[in-house]
């Protein structure tokens, strides 16, 4: 897949960035369609559809009734007719609804005709606990992970709102099933985004900050965490390194054992929750692949294993803390 | 009991002064506590969601007083608060919860959409649109088995009928001969979506007719129809342990939730006739009519409420956060 | 088209001698491969689950004969094989598949649920109950968007009308105008379970009533009811570019799969009538009737049909199994 | 939870193992009842229920339609109501339909009533590729990482038959939601089995052999793997030690640590697809608690990353071999 380098770029907020990758794809490629609830003439509950009803009307942006596993389904069976559809999930927790197109459907039927079958669709939404506060337990999970397990499936999340646009359209050109997580954390966050038409490959991991000490490697939304941890370390004379997974099927874990090579030490951090979350098989790559590097026990820093509680308090002590991974890196220093 | 898709005109239930004095109070306390919410929310004090049950009134109240709460189990939907107040918890509990306070309902925890009470046989609050159904449709099950003649109630919004569980449940209900009363309260939207534009039928009784199951559509603005139509209801259930659905047509006069601008997608013309027919103003001026209280009466009695209610979300305020080790609590490790 | 419950007594297709004899012919052979499908089974050369189509022939032969497979598609159940010899799959590939080789339908990697073939327009064979439905709706949707006239035909059984996605998708079809037959193959059981303990309803056009779509109910067994019906119906969906509903009421000789004896939940007896009226027997009679056939040319035609079959199941045995490295191919690792 | 240990055992296949615990049990108590496809009349796919309607009658043995969301709901239903309902799924794949119900209301109830209400129910049934060979992709996975990632379960499962009633039995009585994974390639296997009503704790892992130079770490049907491995090592002088986790939430990770603490090598063993697998997870754990103990990186022997396959040659490729972990094993003492 060819990444073209922007010329030009433009601030602007996540939502936004993934709003201009389905328009500027719909507008190149007349079988990409949006289907979803709320996708259309309310212009998407997190703003990502926004505009595209009136643009392109109801047979290509189309709302649906609440029946995920059926409409999940739908998009299945226009993909399998040469369609391109982006099946937008209002929040990923009702992906829950659909698992079992996703897994038996969406995912399986390519390999299940021999591949003689293509289903190049897109199932993207929000996930974890944001934009908002007080999205509670049904609400404002991170399930990452239960995507993550399934072969057929590419898995792939945006950590910021130039790889969101080049994501999702790469993610909307390929042939195999994508799902596109959006960090919900980062959905009204503002930054910087290409204004031409570039693509960002859907299976490599990227270097963000460069370190020598020890290793900090997030994915989604978490790399802001990382990137805010590397700052508070680089203050008490620690350099930390952040990586950025980017796509967690297929997992590149290169630039994880390159820098390792260099730090020793590595953090994994993630929203979600840590016990068999996808941190986890991070960890146990680099347990298998860069052992002989380590100088000290990857270390994990994790949403709490509890359903996401309402009380202000509890919910921000159950999301992944800048000083838990501060701690963490320190740990492996010593 | 009809299984007609025709709207049945129910005879307004008969009640004593007293009782239709207590109902407008109480229809009146849950508009008042979602005014009194939502500008707590604006506030700054409710974070997250926030679905006003402003104008179903009469749907809530006269079904739940219509419950013998000593054996029936209601089990609701995300828009839930005014399901909370009518079964009697205290507004206090409510806010607290709101707030996201110890004294919450559900400790603070749960948030709007998750309130549960296992004394009031209240049983959720649910955040995922046609969660509920099946684990009512388990509850009455479960009466039925205890044989005390207990029922299950669940409400739920036109929305929910989309999802597959609403169809997979209503037909196990059938064939177990489950006492349990769907309720939908249709309140023509599902979210920014009309009727016409999420349902293949309009008549929701219509969609309900493939499980062999009574249905009824009643007018869920009046509540003397409704609470007459519960009774009589309920009583049947009771008898032949048999399910049935009921549409009861109203109107959510909010938006969907808090942030939702309804008049991005509906025009203050169409609110009119539903806001003619609001439910207080049917049970106030029906009040006025049998000379059981003027109209003076009823703002002073709307001004004792609010004021009530004022002091319950001060009191409610003074409850403190859960302890940083409740996180931890209530899940096994 | 008629959207009552009724049984519709459908004409009698008038075909030509030569069309008649070739329908005999098809729908001799599913019966034949079954057979022999199920004798390979039990001789090891076919492993996990064999699911037989033997008693609804007619059904399948008559649908598929009365489609435009220029245009339309199919998305089928796991109760595939029939289907796959009226789509005119080759009976060595569909062998092939069953015996997991190379030269297989789904090139040996599906197995007897998971036949697909893009240039027949089959879209699958599925293994999951109703699984098939929500992905036929999308085709049926593409067809239109397509604007060529195509309709989706979607196959399921009676059980699949159990499934929440059922419910959810003939609400999607209706609303948005989906050229595509839901074909509900009602073959009496899910399973082990009789309709009457698993349907609320056992009339199954009623319980398709909640979407505003045309329904109807025939007679499985008399492929000239099910073909004058099929080009009726066909003809109907691509004029008024609609959903349709369609039960046909047939019977599934043998256990639900291989390893199921029928008899320890259903009695010979019941079986009886069925057996009666036996699709292969119904049109042999009348090609007898109409003087056509005779019965002795019929039974030469079944028994060169089954030579035929016997040289594919060898043809297919010479198939190569896959390689070791084909597991890894057609998935993005 | 007490255990008591049986002074008669009697050889039966896991099936009937499972049998006799839900049969003690629901004549212990009346609350506990059986609802699921076929359990009833049909005597239950795979025999797990087998003459319990005939004994029970069908008030507590239930056949339900095919609607997996919603049965599972109706047990969440009865077991808000005091009842203890056991749902079986026919195979755990069709679990994917009730993944809403399964993650939204049967495992975060508890949590988000505050500890209001309980759901003492079990989900059970098999996984993974067996009894029987030729499953193919939709009936064959094994899901055991979907429950194992999420807070407010318990998951286990028996690698035994001993354990397979002692456990059923504790799953039942348990107050928590419990989803009891029954391995599929074990369901006709003979083994001991204890006939007392003996239970056998949902928290503990065991060790399952002793051995000083590697160990072998499974759970459900790849314990047997390890054990058949741990014999091959033998005869080339290597001393394997096998740990059966036996629940995978909570995980107790305590024996593991302690053999791994002797031995200083270890090999996962798991059916599951291993990125993401619930073996990266125990590899995390390793890493963290028991890196200084390592001498060699924790390898893993899993099931392949491909939906699974209908060719026999192909199908069990795509499972974890014997040779597989014991190669494993030897390039841990490279
Ligand atoms: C499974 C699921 N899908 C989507 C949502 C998002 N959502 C919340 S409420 C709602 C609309 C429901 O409308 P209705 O059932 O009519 O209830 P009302 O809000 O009108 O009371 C939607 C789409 C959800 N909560 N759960
Ligand atoms: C979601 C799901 N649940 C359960 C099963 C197991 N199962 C396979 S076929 C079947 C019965 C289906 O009966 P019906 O739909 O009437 O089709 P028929 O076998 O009669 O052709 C069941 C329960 C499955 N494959 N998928
Ligand atoms: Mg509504
Ligand atoms: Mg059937």
């Amino acid at each position: 897949m060819a990444t073209t380098t922007p010329t030009k770029t433009k601030k602007m907020a996540m939502h936004e960035a993934l709003n201009q990758a389905l328009r500027e794809e719909m507008l190149r490629d007349p079988q990409v369609l949006v289907l979803g609830e709320e996708v259309g003439l309310y212009n998407g509950v997190h703003y990502v559809t926004r505009g595209l009803y009136s643009e392109f009307g109801p047979e290509r942006v189309m709302d649906t009734p609440i029946s995920e596993e059926s409409f999940v389904g739908v998009g299945v069976g226009m993909a399998l007719m040469g369609y391109r559809p982006v099946v937008e999930m209002m929040r990923m927790d009702f992906s829950l609804r659909a698992m079992d197109q996703i897994y038996n459907h969406m995912a399986k039927i390519h390999y299940m005709s021999g591949g003689d079958l293509k289903v190049p669709m897109v199932l993207r939404g929000p996930e974890g606990p944001g934009p908002n506060p007080g999205l509670t337990a049904q609400h404002g999970q991170q399930l990452t992970l239960l995507f993550a397990h399934c072969p057929g499936l590419r898995v792939v999340t945006p950590s910021n709102q130039y790889d969101a646009k080049g994501m999702l359209k790469a993610a909307i050109r390929c042939d195999d099933p994508v799902v596109f997580l959006e960090p919900g954390p980062l959905n009204n966050k503002q930054g910087d985004v290409g204004e031409d038409d570039y693509l960002v490959p859907l299976d490599q991991a990227e270097i963000r900050r460069e370190g020598t000490d020890v290793t900090l490697i997030g994915y989604g939304a978490s790399v802001a965490l990382c990137l805010q941890a590397a700052r508070e370390l680089e203050r008490s004379g620690v350099s930390a390194a952040v990586v950025d997974m980017r796509s967690l099927r297929p997992l590149d874990m290169a630039p994880a054992y390159a820098s390792v090579e260099r730090t020793n030490r590595a953090v994994v951090v993630e929203y979600a929750w840590q016990s068999y979350g996808p941190g986890a098989e991070i960890v146990a790559r680099l347990m298998r692949d860069a052992f002989w590097n380590l100088e000290a026990p990857v270390l994990r820093v994790s949403g709490k294993e509890t359903p996401l509680p309402y009380a202000a308090n509890l919910e921000e002590l159950s999301k992944p803390q800048v000083e838990e991974i501060v701690s963490a890196a320190q740990q492996t220093l010593k | 009991m009809s299984t007609s898709s025709e709207p049945v005109i129910s005879d307004r239930v008969a009640e004593s002064p007293e009782k239709l004095r207590t109902l407008l109070r109480r229809m009146m306390t849950i508009r008042e506590f979602e005014h009194l919410g939502e500008r707590e929310f604006r506030n700054g004090l409710i974070r997250g969601y926030y679905h006003s049950y402003a104008g179903q009134e009469a749907v809530g109240v006269g079904f739940i007083e219509a419950m013998d709460l000593t054996r029936d189990y209601i089990v609701d939907h995300y828009r839930d608060h005014g399901h909370c107040l009518a079964v009697g918890l205290d507004a206090v509990n409510i806010y607290a919860e709101l707030f996201g306070r110890r004294a919450g309902v559900s400790k603070g925890k749960g948030g709007s959409m998750h309130m549960y009470n296992q004394e009031k046989h209240f049983l959720g609050g649910d955040g995922i649109v046609g969660g509920g159904i099946s684990v009512a449709t388990g509850v009455g099950l479960a009466l039925k088995r205890m044989g005390k003649g207990g029922l299950c109630v669940c409400f739920f919004g036109d929305g929910a009928l989309d999802t597959g569980t609403f169809h997979e449940s209503l037909n196990m209900a059938s064939l177990w001969d489950v006492p349990i009363v769907y309720i939908c309260i249709n309140n023509q939207f599902s979210m920014g979506t009309r009727l016409d534009r999420h349902s293949s039928l309009t008549q929701l009784v219509d969609r309900a007719a493939g499980y062999g199951m009574a249905t009824e559509q009643i007018d869920g603005q009046d509540i003397g129809v409704t609470l007459a139509a519960a009774e009589r209801i309920f009583a049947g259930v009771r008898e032949r342990q048999r399910p049935v659905f009921i549409e009861a047509l109203t109107y959510r006069y909010q938006g969907h939730g808090i942030h939702d601008k309804p008049h991005n997608y509906r025009t203050p013309e169409e609110e009119d006739p539903w806001i003619h027919r609001d439910p207080l103003l049917i049970l106030g001026q029906r009040l006025i009519e049998e000379k059981i209280m003027t109209g003076e009466q009823i703002e002073a009695m709307r001004q004792e409420v609010a004021a009530e209610l004022e002091a319950k979300v001060e009191a409610a305020k003074q409850s403190p956060a859960p302890e940083d080790r409740e996180l931890y609590e209530d899940v096994t490790l």
